[in-house]
C-alpha cells in the first residue's frame, strides 16, 4: 500500500472514530510549517482529520502526549511508538481501553541531518525528497540525485528489529520487515567501547559541557513521565540545575537508568537535542544492556511486569562477590 | 437621559460626571462597527450623549484602585510576587487563599471588589511580618474594604454590616444597650473613675456584655480589688475601641467612636488605661495618638507581670494543670508582647506551662481578627479547631487566653468538638484570680 | 600525577541492616582483621540503594562503593535484594560504559553470620582499589 | 554612502589577524555538531561559506548559559565573598547577523531596566559588533515583518555585505569609523560596487518569505488573554522544554543557585525558562501550572508585555524557535491565528 493510500485510510478511520465518539482526541501528524517537517496534530474536531498525513518524516513519538491528555485517545503509532504506548500501559500510566492505536508499519524515516550532511546543503535549500522502496531521489535546484535509502535513514530505523506495531486496533498497511545488513553512522557504541576508559570519560565530559539543560531530551521522551523529576528536587538537591558538565552527565546517566526497560529506541532524544549531543549512544547502549542481561525488550507485552519490578530467582549475578 | 438633559439645560454642560454603577454607561450588546475599529466597548446612549457633549465620566473604579495603591505605598511597587505571604497565611491550612494574587491585583489596579476574597483576611500579620519587601498587606486589605464600604462598588457581608450598625448605634457590636455596659461589675465593688483615680480599666465590649466572657472582666476586677489597686470604670459612657470595625473598612464609624472615647478619656483626665483585649491595646497604643488620644496603655498581662516582679502579687492556691498559652496576634505579632503572659503562668505554683508547635511569632491565628469575629466561618475552616487539636495532642488541661476574641473562638471550638470535660478555655486573669483563691 | 605512596583508597559501604550490617558487626566482635578504609552507611535493604547515591558518592571523592545485602531468598522484605541485583547489574555495566573503572562499583552478598566473609570482601575490594589510581573522575571540581 | 570600502574575501584572514592584536575576535565556529560565536583560532575563515546563522545566538557571549556570580567561604570571622574574575578585554564579534544584533539591543533594555546588570553590561560595553548581512535567509526567518531586514545595520558598528567575490563595508557608528580608518588593506568602494550591494540587499529582502502582521498585536493579545480555548489549541503540541527560550536571542530569564561543598560555595546564574512548570512554583500555588498558561506567557511576554512596557516587540524574527523546536511549534502560526478584537 502506498503512502497516500495509507493516509486516506487513516483519515477515514480517524474521522469515523471521532464521529462515533469512540475517542475524544485524535493524535496524529500534520504537515509542518517548515520544508520536509511534520508536526504533531492533537485535535477533538473531526474536520481536522483531513490534515492527517503519513510520509517519511513523521518522526515524533506521539505517545508522550498520552500521559497528559485526559479521556479516550486515538493515536497514530509507528513500531517504536506503539511499543512506547505498551510500555506506558505496563506502568499503569494509561489504560489499554482508553487508547485506540492506529498502527503504521514503519518503512524507516529519513533523517534530515544526514541528508544535510550528505549534500552539505541545508534542509530549505533542497527541492524535493521522494522515496521509492530502497532508493531516495533528492532534487537540488532542478537536478535529481539518487542515493540508497540506508544512507539517509535514522540510525534507530536502520537497527530497528520490530518496525510493525505489535499492539494495535487498526493496522494501516501490510506488516514490513526490518531493514537488513546496515551499519549505523552516528551512534558509535562499538567505537566507544573500544576506546580506553580515560578517553571515554573525557569524550562524555566534552559532550556534556555543551549541554544547556533545556530538558528537551527528557520532555520528548514518553518513558520520562515523572510528575517531578529528580533534577527539580531541592531537598535534597542531588544535582544542581546549572549546566555544569558534572551535573549534566549525572542527569543523563540517571535518566537512562530510570528509563531502562521503558526506552524503545525511538531516537527522539538525539534528534531534538539542539546541541547535537549523541544521546542515542547512551540510550541504545542501555537498550542493549537490558536486552543482553535480561532478554527484555521494552513494550512488547502489555501484561508483562516492567523490567525493574520483576526478577528471576537466578540471573546476572557474576559481578556479585 | 431626561435628568441629564434637564440638568444641562439649567446649569450648562458639566466638565465631568461621577457615576456609581458601571452599567450606566456600558451595555452588553454587540459593538457597532465604529466601536470595533478603535477597540471601544459598546456604550449606552447616555454615555454616547456624554461623549458628544464632552463630559468626562469618573468611574469609581479608577479612584478606588488609586486609594488602594496609595495604601500599599512604595513597598507595593517593590513586591516581586514571591508568594511568601500565601505560604504563611493560616487560611491556606484550611482553604485556598492566594494573597499574592490580591497584592498583584492591587499593583496593577485590577482589584476584584465584588468578590468574597476581600473579606477573608483576619489581619493576623503573619504575612506582613515575613514579607521580604515590607508590603503592608493588611493596609491594602483595609483600603479595599474601605473602597467597597464607602464607594459602594461591592457587597459587604451581612454579619459585618449589622455589627457596624450596632457599633454606630449602641457603641458595641452586640447591639446591647449602652447603659448596661457597666452591669458586669454590679456585684463586685468597683468604683466609678474620677480624675484622681490612678488606673482606668477599659474592658472590651465582649467581656462587658457577653454572659460567658463576663468572667474575664470580673476576674480582673477581683484581682485589682484584692491587691487594693486604685482603679475605676466609666461603664455606660465607654464605647467600642473600633479596632475591628476600622479593619472592616468602616473608617468614619471608627473615627466617631475614637473621638467620643478620646473626649471621654480627656475629660476624665485619664493617665493610664488598663485593657483586657489586645485589640483595644493596639488601637489605643498605635491609632489613637494621631487623633489626639495620648495616654499610657497597659494590657492586663503586662500589668500583672509587673506586679509579680515587684512582689505585690503572690499566689496562695496551687493549680496542678498543664497549661498551654496561645499568643494572640494583636498582642504578639502586632505589638511584640510574648514574655509577660508566660512569666505570669510560670510563676503560678504547680502550673506546668507548655507551648504550641507554632508559638510566639509563628502562632496560628484564632481566626477572629479584622472583623472576622462577627462573620461566620465555615465549619471546616476554623483555625481554633486546629489549635485545640494541637493542645489536646500536647495533653494540655487548660488553654490560656489573653484576648476575648480568642476566648470566644476557642470556646466554640472546644464545644463543637465536645471536649469540654477534657480541656478548659480560661483567660489568664481567671487563672490568676483562681490562684489567688477566687471563689470560682 | 604520581599519587603519594601512603595513599589509602576511601570506600563507601551501603550495608543492609538485616544481614550485611550484622555480618560487619560479627566481624568486629570476633576481632576479624580488615582494612579500615570502609565507611558504612546502614540501609534498610540493598534494594534501597539508588544509583544516584553511587554516582554522588563517586563525585564526592570516594574511590569505591560497595553495596552489600542478604543472599537471594533471605531478604527480610522478600524481594529487596532481587531488585537490587537487577538495578546493580545495569548500573554497573552502564557506568563502565560511561568511563568509570569497574572496580569502583562492587556488590556482595554477606549474611548475618558471615563475619569472616565481610572481612574478606572488604580486604579484596580495598586491594583492587589500590591497584587503580585515585578517583580523578570529578577532580576538576573544588 | 561616503567612506564605504571593499575587501576581497580572500583577505578576510589578514583583516581578522590585524584586528586580533587589539581585540579578542569571536567568529561563527563549529563546536561539536552545533555552532556558536567562539574565539577565532587565528587562521580558519571557512565559516564564510557554511555560515547562515549560529544555533546559539550572540546572547550566549554576553549572557552565558551558566556564569559564576561570586564564590564565598565561611570561617571564624564570617563570610568572605570572592567576586568572579571578570575578564576585562576588548572584544569584537565578526559576522553577527542583524537579527542577533537587534536582539542585543532588546537585551540591553531588559538588563538596564531598574537595575543595571553588572555581568551582562560589563561584557557588552567593550564589544564591537561587525554585522554581516544575510544573502541566504532560512525559510523560518521572518525578520522583515518586525521592521528589520537581512541588511538592517542599526545595531552594528560596521556592516559587511557579500557581493560575490568581495565584501562591501559600510561604517555605521563612530567606533566603526575609527576601526575602519585604522585598518589597512581596504580599497574605496566604487559606484558599481554600491549598485551591486543594493541589488544584493534587495534580492535577499525578498527571499524572506515568512510574514506575520504585528500591527497592534499587543492589543489583540490583550483582548484574547483570557481565551482559554484558543491558547489550549495553540499549546496542545508543546512539550514544555526549554529549546525555544534558551536559544531565543531576546529571552533573558535566569535562575540563581548556590553550590555548597562543606565550608565554601559558589553562586551561579543560569538560564531559566517560563516553559518549565517549576518556573513559577511558589508556596501553596503555582499560577502557571497548566501548559496553555505557560505558552501564553511566552507569546505575550514578547508580543504584549514588552511592547507595552518598553515600546518594542521583543522578537527579531531570527526563526530559531521554529527550526530548532522538537515538535515544530511555530510562533508565527500562533501570532497569525490570534483572534481579531471583537
Amino acid at each position: 500500500m502506498k503512502n497516500n493510500e495509507i493516509q486516506q485510510r487513516l483519515r477515514q478511520e480517524a474521522k469515523t472514530l471521532l464521529e462515533q465518539g469512540q475517542v475524544e482526541y485524535i493524535v496524529g501528524y500534520e504537515t509542518g510549517s517548515l520544508k520536509f517537517t511534520t508536526t504533531p496534530l492533537l485535535t477533538k474536531n473531526k474536520d481536522d482529520t483531513d490534515r492527517l498525513i503519513v510520509n517519511p518524516f513523521i518522526v515524533n513519538n506521539l505517545s508522550v502526549y498520552l500521559t497528559e491528555i485526559k479521556g479516550k485517545v486515538g493515536i497514530v503509532a509507528k513500531g517504536c511508538d506503539s511499543r512506547s504506548v505498551v510500555s506506558l500501559i505496563q506502568d499503569n500510566k494509561i489504560a489499554r481501553e482508553d487508547i485506540v492505536i492506529m498502527g503504521i508499519p514503519c518503512p524507516g524515516l529519513i533523517d534530515l541531518k544526514k541528508v544535510e550532511l550528505l549534500l552539505s546543503k541545508d534542509r530549505d535549500e533542497l527541492g524535493n525528497i521522494t522515496r521509492d522502496e530502497d532508493r531516495v531521489v533528492i532534487t537540488i535546484d532542478g537536478k535529481g540525485r539518487d542515493f540508497p535509502i540506508t544512507e539517509v535513514l535514522f540510525d534507530n530505523c536502520l537497527e530497528c528489529q520490530i518496525p510493525t506495531p505489535q499492539e494495535y486496533d487498526i493496522l494501516l498497511g501490510e506488516p514490513t520487515t526490518p531493514i537488513s545488513g546496515n551499519v549505523s553512522k552516528r551512534t558509535n557504541i562499538k567505537e566507544l567501547e573500544a576506546t580506553p576508559r580515560e578517553e571515554r570519560w573525557n569524550f562524555w565530559k566534552e559532550e556534556f559541557s555543551r549541554c544547556i539543560r533545556c530538558y528537551a531530551c527528557r520532555n520528548v521522551c514518553p518513558a520520562c513521565f515523572c510528575q517531578r523529576c529528580f533534577v527539580e528536587e531541592s531537598e535534597p538537591q542531588w544535582i544542581l540545575p546549572t549546566p555544569k558538565w558534572q551535573d549534566n552527565l549525572i542527569f543523563q546517566v540517571i535518566r537512562n537508568i530510570h528509563v531502562a526497560g521503558r526506552c524503545t529506541d525511538c531516537g527522539e532524544c538525539e534528534r531534538v537535542c539542539p546541541m547535537n549531543i549523541p544521546l542515542r549512544s547512551l540510550t541504545r547502549k542501555m537498550y542493549e544492556i537490558v536486552d543482553e542481561l535480561f532478554q527484555y525488550k521494552a513494550g512488547m507485552d502489555k501484561n508483562a511486569l516492567p523490567l525493574l519490578t520483576a526478577y528471576e530467582p537466578t540471573e546476572a549475578e557474576d559481578f556479585i562477590r | 437621559m431626561w435628568v441629564l438633559w434637564a440638568w444641562v439645560e439649567r446649569y450648562g454642560i458639566p466638565k465631568a460626571l461621577y457615576v456609581d454603577w458601571k452599567n450606566v454607561y456600558v451595555t452588553q450588546r454587540e459593538p457597532t462597527l465604529e466601536e470595533q475599529l478603535p477597540g471601544e466597548l459598546p456604550l449606552t446612549r447616555f454615555r454616547m450623549a456624554c461623549k458628544k457633549l464632552g463630559i468626562e465620566i469618573l468611574s469609581p473604579y479608577k479612584e478606588a484602585t488609586e486609594v488602594i495603591a496609595e495604601a500599599g505605598g512604595d513597598p507595593l511597587k517593590l513586591c516581586y510576587q514571591c508568594g511568601l505571604c500565601t505560604g504563611v497565611c493560616p487560611w491556606n491550612l484550611v482553604r485556598s487563599f492566594i494573597v499574592r494574587r490580591i497584592i498583584h491585583e492591587a499593583q496593577i489596579g485590577a482589584t476584584d471588589f465584588g468578590g468574597e476574597e476581600a473579606w477573608i483576611c483576619a489581619t493576623c500579620r503573619a504575612c506582613v511580618q515575613r514579607c521580604p519587601r515590607g508590603v503592608e498587606i493588611i493596609d491594602i486589605m483595609r483600603a479595599t474594604r474601605r473602597a467597597v464600604v464607602s464607594l459602594g462598588i461591592g457587597v459587604v457581608p451581612d454579619a459585618l454590616r449589622i455589627s457596624a450598625k450596632n457599633i454606630a448605634g449602641a457603641g458595641n457590636p452586640l447591639g446591647e444597650a449602652p447603659e448596661k455596659r457597666g452591669d458586669w461589675a454590679k456585684d463586685i465593688k468597683v468604683k466609678k473613675f474620677t480624675p484622681s483615680t490612678e488606673i482606668f480599666y477599659f474592658p472590651c465590649c465582649i467581656p462587658a456584655y457577653d454572659p460567658d466572657v463576663k468572667r474575664v472582666s470580673q476576674a480582673t476586677a477581683t484581682i485589682l480589688n484584692k491587691l487594693g489597686i486604685d482603679f475605676g470604670i466609666l461603664g455606660s459612657e465607654e464605647k467600642c475601641c473600633g479596632e475591628a470595625i476600622r479593619k472592616a473598612g468602616y473608617e468614619d464609624t471608627f473615627l466617631s467612636m475614637a473621638q467620643s472615647n478620646i473626649d471621654l478619656f480627656n475629660n476624665n483626665s485619664v493617665k493610664t488605661v488598663l485593657v483586657s483585649s489586645p485589640h483595644c491595646y493596639h488601637t489605643f497604643k498605635n491609632e489613637y495618638p494621631e487623633l489626639g488620644g495620648r495616654f499610657e496603655v497597659v494590657h492586663i498581662t503586662q500589668y500583672l507581670a509587673s506586679l509579680i516582679e515587684e512582689g505585690k502579687l503572690n499566689f496562695s492556691k496551687e493549680i496542678n494543670k498543664k497549661v498551654i498559652y496561645s499568643d494572640p496576634c494583636y498582642l504578639g505579632r502586632h505589638n511584640g508582647v510574648y514574655d509577660e503572659p508566660r512569666k505570669i503562668l510560670q510563676s503560678i505554683p504547680g502550673l506546668e506551662l507548655i507551648e504550641f508547635p507554632d508559638s510566639r511569632e509563628d502562632a496560628i491565628c484564632c481566626g477572629g481578627g479584622g472583623g472576622r469575629i462577627w462573620m461566620d466561618t465555615a465549619k471546616g475552616e476554623r483555625f481554633s479547631d486546629i489549635r485545640v487539636e494541637q493542645a489536646l495532642e500536647k495533653g494540655a488541661g487548660i488553654i490560656a487566653m489573653a484576648c476575648p476574641y480568642c476566648f470566644l473562638n476557642y470556646r466554640d471550638s472546644v464545644l463543637s468538638m465536645d471536649k469540654a470535660e477534657v480541656i478548659e478555655v480560661k483567660d489568664i486573669s481567671e487563672i490568676v484570680a483562681e490562684a489567688m483563691g477566687w471563689r470560682q | 600525577m604520581k599519587q603519594e605512596l601512603g595513599w589509602e583508597p576511601k570506600l563507601l559501604g551501603f550495608l543492609c541492616r538485616w544481614c550485611s550490617y550484622a555480618g560487619a558487626d560479627l566481624a568486629g566482635i570476633s576481632r576479624k582483621k580488615y582494612p579500615a578504609n570502609i565507611e558504612v552507611i546502614r540501609v534498610p535493604c540493598s534494594g534501597r540503594v539508588d544509583p544516584l547515591f553511587i554516582i554522588k558518592a563517586l563525585r564526592l571523592g570516594f574511590d569505591g562503593v560497595l553495596v552489600s545485602g542478604c543472599y537471594p531468598g533471605d531478604c527480610h522484605y522478600q524481594t529487596g535484594n532481587y531488585r537490587a541485583r537487577r538495578r546493580m547489574a545495569i548500573t554497573k555495566k552502564f557506568l563502565e560504559y560511561i568511563g568509570i573503572e569497574p572496580q569502583r562499583i562492587q556488590a556482595s552478598w554477606v549474611s548475618a553470620s558471615e563475619g569472616g566473609k565481610f572481612a574478606e570482601v572488604v580486604t579484596a575490594v580495598t586491594k583492587e582499589l589500590k591497584e587503580i589510581e585515585h578517583n580523578q573522575l570529578f577532580a576538576d571540581e573544588k | 554612502m561616503s567612506g564605504s570600502k571593499i575587501i576581497n574575501k580572500k583577505d578576510i584572514g589578514k583583516l581578522l589577524s590585524q584586528w586580533n592584536e587589539e581585540f579578542v575576535i569571536l567568529v561563527p565556529s563549529k563546536e561539536g555538531d552545533t555552532t556558536k560565536m567562539a574565539k577565532w583560532d587565528g587562521k580558519d575563515t571557512g565559516f564564510i561559506d557554511w555560515y547562515r546563522n549560529t544555533v546559539q545566538a550572540s546572547k550566549t557571549n554576553f549572557f552565558p548559559p551558566m556564569e559564576e556570580m561570586f564564590s564565598f567561604q565561611k570561617d571564624k570571622e564570617g563570610y568572605h565573598i570572592g567576586l568572579a574574575s571578570s575578564d576585562k578585554h576588548k572584544q569584537l564579534i565578526f559576522a553577527i547577523r542583524p537579527c542577533d544584533a537587534n536582539a542585543l539591543a532588546i537585551l540591553d533594555v531588559a538588563f538596564k531596566d531598574g537595575y543595571e546588570d553588572p555581568y551582562y553590561l560589563s561584557r557588552r560595553k567593550d564589544t564591537l559588533l561587525i554585522g554581516l548581512g544575510c544573502i541566504n535567509p532560512y525559510d523560518s526567518c521572518f525578520c522583515t515583518s518586525l521592521g528589520s531586514s537581512p541588511f538592517d545595520s542599526t545595531n552594528v558598528d560596521i556592516m559587511f555585505t557579500d557581493i560575490g567575490e568581495e565584501f562591501f563595508i559600510e561604517e555605521v557608528t563612530e567606533a566603526g569609523k575609527e576601526l575602519v580608518a585604522k585598518t589597512e588593506g581596504l580599497r574605496e568602494a566604487s559606484k558599481v560596487d554600491e549598485a551591486k550591494a543594493s541589488k544584493v540587499k534587495e534580492a535577499s529582502y525578498n527571499k524572506v518569505t515568512r510574514k506575520i502582521d504585528t500591527r497592534d498585536i499587543d492589543k489583540k493579545l490583550l483582548a484574547c488573554f483570557e481565551n482559554k480555548d484558543y491558547w489550549e489549541k495553540v499549546s496542545a503540541k508543546c512539550i514544555s522544554c526549554g529549546i525555544c527560550t534558551f536559544l531565543c536571542p531576546t529571552c533573558y530569564c535566569f535562575d540563581i543557585n548556590d553550590e555548597l561543598v562543606r565550608k565554601q560555595g559558589t553562586r551561579f546564574r543560569s538560564w531559566d525558562s517560563c516553559a518549565f512548570p517549576i518556573y513559577t512554583e511558589m508556596p501553596v500555588e503555582n499560577p502557571r501550572l497548566e501548559k496553555w498558561r505557560r505558552v501564553r506567557q511566552k507569546v505575550c511576554h514578547k508580543f504584549e508585555f514588552f511592547p507595552m512596557n518598553f515600546g518594542v516587540v521583543a522578537c527579531t524574527g531570527c526563526g530559531r524557535c521554529i527550526r530548532l523546536c522538537g515538535v515544530n511549534w511555530d510562533i508565527t502560526q500562533a501570532i497569525e491565528s490570534v483572534p481579531a478584537i471583537i
